[in-house]
């Protein structure tokens, strides 16, 4: 038998160890440094399109968990077909079915990820909070346009390149 | 740290080797080194902690705390800020009376420690002539602390923790004295301060086995990894200090990063030739071969994987005790055949006898060892 | 590639040897009664040839009437795999014969079903709920089941 | 024993540092020997097969995220592909490799997780994890760039995807294929030999082969007991019959063997999705049968090697909107039934790292 377990792969770890003191820490300091995120990104708070919405419920009806509630009602004095949307995005698991099933694109995935809310209250959105806004940007799940337009994803792989060997 | 350097400057150079008009002689050495070592410690771990983390950050590819003041040198003042203003929890059914003693019974002994270290030459609160069986002996102590830590607790995991405790003390103080026995052998003295002045070459390269074993069986001791079974994190949670929160947990905080910087302080002393170098001043070199020292136990820790505890007692029963009576048989042979005079030959040969003596023990080493065999 | 076995060929076996338990073989499953589902199981993993040493997995379906057993065994010696069924009647107490002493990895399995469907499984040496609490009323995967408990 | 003690209860769980989510392991202890055990678990129990049976074919894809919520991508596909068995749906060519490619990405994810996290069991202080964490980062960059997210990607759809890959994707796995190899190279280098590691975990908490195949493990588990048993070589599903790979198995069925075949599977899941990348067709991603309502009476039985084992969707159909019941196969659940064999005997630290090798989801096994 080789005489081996002497320490090699000991020294061999701490090789690799020491190794690192020496590279670019990867660490991304998250309030002043800011990655952008993908652009299909589905990110918290529906972005719900007044015009094109026709109230025909598919993203409803499509959502597995049930947090968007839709009813249409005749004003009649205004002579007009209103649309009644609620999204509780309390209980939103952002898996982008509804935006899938919209056949008039009418809903979006929001492109923001620091939503938090102080009161529960503000989790329950309708109508008009619900409309895209500086601060609501529209991600480009399901829609290419849009997605043509934000700004490239930031990977990793790129930024951590060291070790050339 | 700029206080306490200045301190040293000052006084560590007024005071060689101690002055006897010094005024009030005896007293004033006594408040001003007590002050300094007690200065050094809490300043030290302070760095300490703040240095490990930094140092573990980066070696994980991290980079470490760095909010709190410039590089985030004040993160450790803040913790200890975090931790006063804690709440205290003591658990129900706990042993009252040993819950509140154990920090402080595992606190006292490592301060004392440092009565005998030189932080320059001469400079120190006592020269004790036994200063080496001084050290070994309250160190040790600070045991009894986290065995009533884990006693007192109320807590399973933290019982355990204080047993493995004891065991690992008990077990690892014995290669660990016999290496110091032949530095002793060598520098012909125990007095800490002699021991510096007699490493012409630094005792690591006349002594490499009693390094290695000093080494692995101090770390053992204070529980650093990769034998920090205490507080195994992923098997008893936190070991001994579970329980505790607040101020009492921000003393065994301060125990081990205080015995940690004891590790660092002894190796230096014993084996690094302390405070001893060329052209800058005795009390930096002294701080610099600490950090150094300590920078290598942080490497150690986030490199290795941690032992368990019947290897734990293996390596040191089977391993570093026979290693350690080799070792200290050649080196009394070696110090009979060359007395006196600058020995080259003994570094090379115990170098030689190091590799030798750990490549043939390794061939004990066995995996899959270790399952009990359980009745149904 | 994993041949599954023919229901029919393996009922036709089951039939010379065991007469009277299967009550319908098809091309995907065999059915076997649930009194003789342990010496077919047995069989079925003991015979050469058949060798089936690995139960894929167990479950129930609730069909109002009764409970369709649905074990999924696999041959890891030769590849193929098959579908035993057995049922159970009976929504108070229904019980079928255990295997866990043919496959260890019917445990757990065993003591889900009969958490969330109530079935008890005669033989099984720890029968007590799994993944819902012991004073949990009800067994949530029964069609019936409402979220009241009742 | 010649000293007369007294056993005790440790209640390991469900709040420890390394139970891996929410378990409990109910161990009676003799001093540091664990003398019994007995897993405690379903504190994560959400019901998910009892909700697939109030969504719609595709609406519960976005549930099965949640099972194995480290390789949400493998559980997509799984489920995917046994409604497709049953409704009789082809996919596209395109699909397929999509798929394939997935699925492998996840998997490295996945061990890479599972590694990390074994090793810091172990006692390796953050360092292994950190850095398994980093490259595992990498892959979920390129997992967010194709669908959106980080952890529930909720990619697949019932006959094909929800969406085609974006073009910066290739040239990004290209780099990531390029990268990979050189750091496992390093992960290897840093504790592969190491001596501590070896004498934790070799010849500790051994799984005979017997045992293993008795207890229905899968995956590396199984494998790491010297069984030759993948889903994707014995009973080749999608387009996995058309890469070259080999199945790498353990000797004994210790602790190390399950981290080393974890580590080379991660070598071949590399090696197949080279080849899936150079194979990779033009054309469409989805079938033009998007939302497939009604499937017809029946039932099937899908199954793929998921990144821990055998994952398996039972699926019975009545022709509704949603299937009659749906079981899953969950391995993590299946791999759980060693544990007590595997524990008894060893010391508590033993059973952690035990614990760690076979990589358990707490989400799969509550469901």
């Amino acid at each position: 038998m080789k005489p081996e377990h002497y320490g090699i792969g000991i020294a061999k770890g701490l090789r690799v160890t020491i190794k690192h003191l020496f590279r670019h820490p990867v660490t991304v300091q998250y309030p002043e440094q800011k990655l952008h995120v993908s652009r299909r990104i589905r990110g918290n708070e529906l972005v719900w399109d007044n015009v094109k919405c026709t109230g025909c419920a598919t993203c409803s009806k499509a959502c597995p968990i049930g947090a968007i509630q839709i009813a249409t009602k005749i004003d009649k004095e205004k002579n007009k077909y209103d649309v009644d949307i609620t999204v509780d995005t309390g209980y939103c698991i952002q898996c982008g079915l509804c935006v899938e099933a919209c056949p008039y694109e009418a809903i979006y995935m929001g492109y923001s990820y620091e939503k938090a809310k102080y009161r529960r209250n503000e989790i329950i959105q309708s109508n008009d909070m619900l409309l895209p806004s500086e601060t609501r940007i529209r991600s480009g799940y399901m829609s290419p346009g849009i997605a043509a337009q934000l700004p490239e994803q930031t990977l990793l792989l790129e930024k951590i390149t060291e070790k050339e060997e | 740290m700029m206080l306490e350097s200045y301190a040293l400057s000052s006084i560590g150079s007024a005071l060689k080797p101690l002055p006897a008009d010094w005024p009030g002689g005896f007293w004033w050495h006594w408040l001003v080194f007590t002050i300094i070592a007690i200065l050094f410690v809490l300043l030290m771990v302070l760095f300490f902690t703040y240095f490990e983390r930094r140092a573990m950050g980066r070696l994980q590819a991290r980079l470490g705390p760095n909010r709190c003041g410039p590089f985030g040198v004040i993160q450790p003042i803040m913790d200890a800020i975090k931790a006063l203003t804690k709440e205290d929890i003591v658990p129900y059914n706990a042993d009252k009376v040993v819950h509140w003693l154990a920090p402080a019974v595992a606190f006292v002994p490592v301060l004392l420690v440092f009565v005998v270290v030189p932080f320059s030459n001469g400079a120190m609160l006592a020269d004790l002539n036994v200063g080496i069986l001084f050290v070994v002996a309250i160190s040790s102590l600070s045991a009894l602390g986290i065995v009533m830590a884990g006693w007192g607790s109320n807590n399973k995991y933290s019982l355990i923790s204080a047993m493995r405790a004891v065991a690992a003390v008990v077990s690892y103080e014995i290669p660990v004295v016999l290496s110091i026995a032949s530095v002793v052998l060598l520098a012909g003295s125990m007095s800490l301060n002699d021991i510096v002045l007699a490493q012409n070459i630094p005792f690591i390269l006349m002594q490499p086995l009693a390094f290695l074993i000093f080494f692995i069986g101090a770390s053992a001791e204070i529980n650093r990894s990769p034998f920090d079974l205490l507080e195994a994190d992923s098997e008893i949670v936190a070991g001994f200090h579970t329980e505790y929160s607040g101020m009492k947990f921000a003393l065994f905080y301060l125990v081990e990063y205080a015995e940690a910087l004891l590790l660092s302080v002894l190796i230096t002393t014993l084996f690094l030739s302390g405070w001893r170098g060329p052209l800058l001043p005795p009390w930096l070199w002294f701080l610099i071969k600490v950090v150094a020292v300590f920078f290598v136990l942080v490497w150690v820790r986030t490199t290795l994987p941690r032992a368990r505890i019947d290897q734990l007692m293996a390596l040191a029963w089977k391993f570093l005790f026979p290693l350690s009576v080799i070792n200290l048989v050649i080196t009394a042979i070696e110090v009979l055949a060359w007395p006196g005079g600058v020995p080259w030959p003994m570094l090379f040969v115990n170098i030689g006898i190091m590799a030798v003596l750990i490549v043939s023990w390794s061939r004990l080493f066995k995996f899959g060892w270790g399952r009990v065999k359980v009745e149904a | 590639m994993t041949v599954s076995l023919s229901g029919l060929e393996i009922g036709k076996q089951l039939k010379e040897r065991f007469p009277g338990a299967v009550v319908e073989a098809n091309d995907q499953a065999v059915l076997v009664k649930s009194e003789s589902l342990l010496d077919v199981a047995r069989y079925l993993k003991d015979t050469t040839g058949l060798d089936f040493d690995y139960l894929a997995f167990l479950t129930a379906v609730d069909y109002y009437d009764y409970f369709e057993l649905v074990y999924r065994l696999a041959s890891l010696k030769h590849n193929h795999t098959m579908t035993l069924k057995t049922r159970c009647y009976g929504r108070e107490n229904p019980v079928v014969p255990s295997v866990v002493k043919l496959w260890k990895g019917a445990d757990f399995q065993e003591r889900e079903t009969f958490d969330l469907f109530g079935i008890k499984f005669e033989g099984h040496p720890n029968m007590k709920r799994i993944v819902l609490w012991d004073g949990f009323k009800g067994h949530p995967l029964r069609k019936d089941y409402l979220s009241d408990g009742n | 024993m010649a000293i007369k003690t007294e056993p005790f209860l440790l209640n390991i769980g469900p709040q420890h540092p390394s139970t891996h989510g929410v378990f409990r392991m109910r161990a009676t202890m003799d001093g540091e020997v664990i003398v019994d055990m007995e897993p405690v678990f379903g504190y994560l129990h959400r019901g998910i097969e009892k909700l697939a049976e109030e969504r719609t074919y595709n609406g519960f894809v976005s549930l099965t995220d949640r099972l194995d919520y480290l390789s949400s991508m493998s559980n997509n596909f799984a489920y995917c592909m046994a409604v497709e068995k049953l409704a009789g749906i082809k996919v596209t060519e395109r699909c397929e490799y999509i798929r394939v490619i997935m699925a492998e990405l996840q998997r490295i994810a996945s061990h890479l997780i599972a590694v990390g996290a074994f090793l810091n069991d172990c006692g390796a202080f953050m360092t292994p994890i950190v850095y398994m964490i980093r490259e595992r980062e990498k892959i979920l960059d390129l997992f967010e760039m194709v669908s959106g997210q980080r952890l529930t990607y909720n990619y697949m759809r019932v006959g094909g995807l929800s969406q085609d890959i974006p073009e910066e994707f290739l040239p990004a796995l290209d780099k990531f294929l390029e990268q990979m190899p050189r750091w496992i190279d390093e992960y290897d280098q840093l504790l592969r030999q190491n001596e501590v590691l070896l004498a934790r975990s070799r010849g500790v908490g051994i799984l005979p082969k017997e045992t293993a195949i008795n207890i229905s493990a899968s995956g590396p588990v199984l494998r790491a007991s010297g069984v030759k048993w993948d889903i994707r070589k014995v009973d080749p599903y999608s387009v996995y019959d058309r890469f070259e790979f080999d199945i790498p198995t353990g000797a004994c069925g210790d602790c190390y063997d399950r981290y080393r075949v974890r580590v080379e599977e991660m070598r071949q899941s590399l090696r197949i999705l080279g080849q899936a990348r150079k194979q990779l067709p033009g054309g469409e991603f989805q079938t033009p049968v998007v939302q497939p309502v009604h499937l017809p009476v029946g039932e099937v039985y899908g199954h793929i090697e998921s990144t821990r084992g055998e994952l398996g969707f039972y699926i019975v159909s009545d022709n509704s909107i949603a299937p009659y019941r749906c079981h899953i196969r969950a391995p993590s659940f299946l791999n759980l039934t060693a544990l007590r064999d595997m524990v008894v005997g060893w010391k508590i630290a033993d059973a952690i790292l035990i614990f760690g090798s076979i990589d358990i989801v707490m989400g799969e096994i509550d469901r």
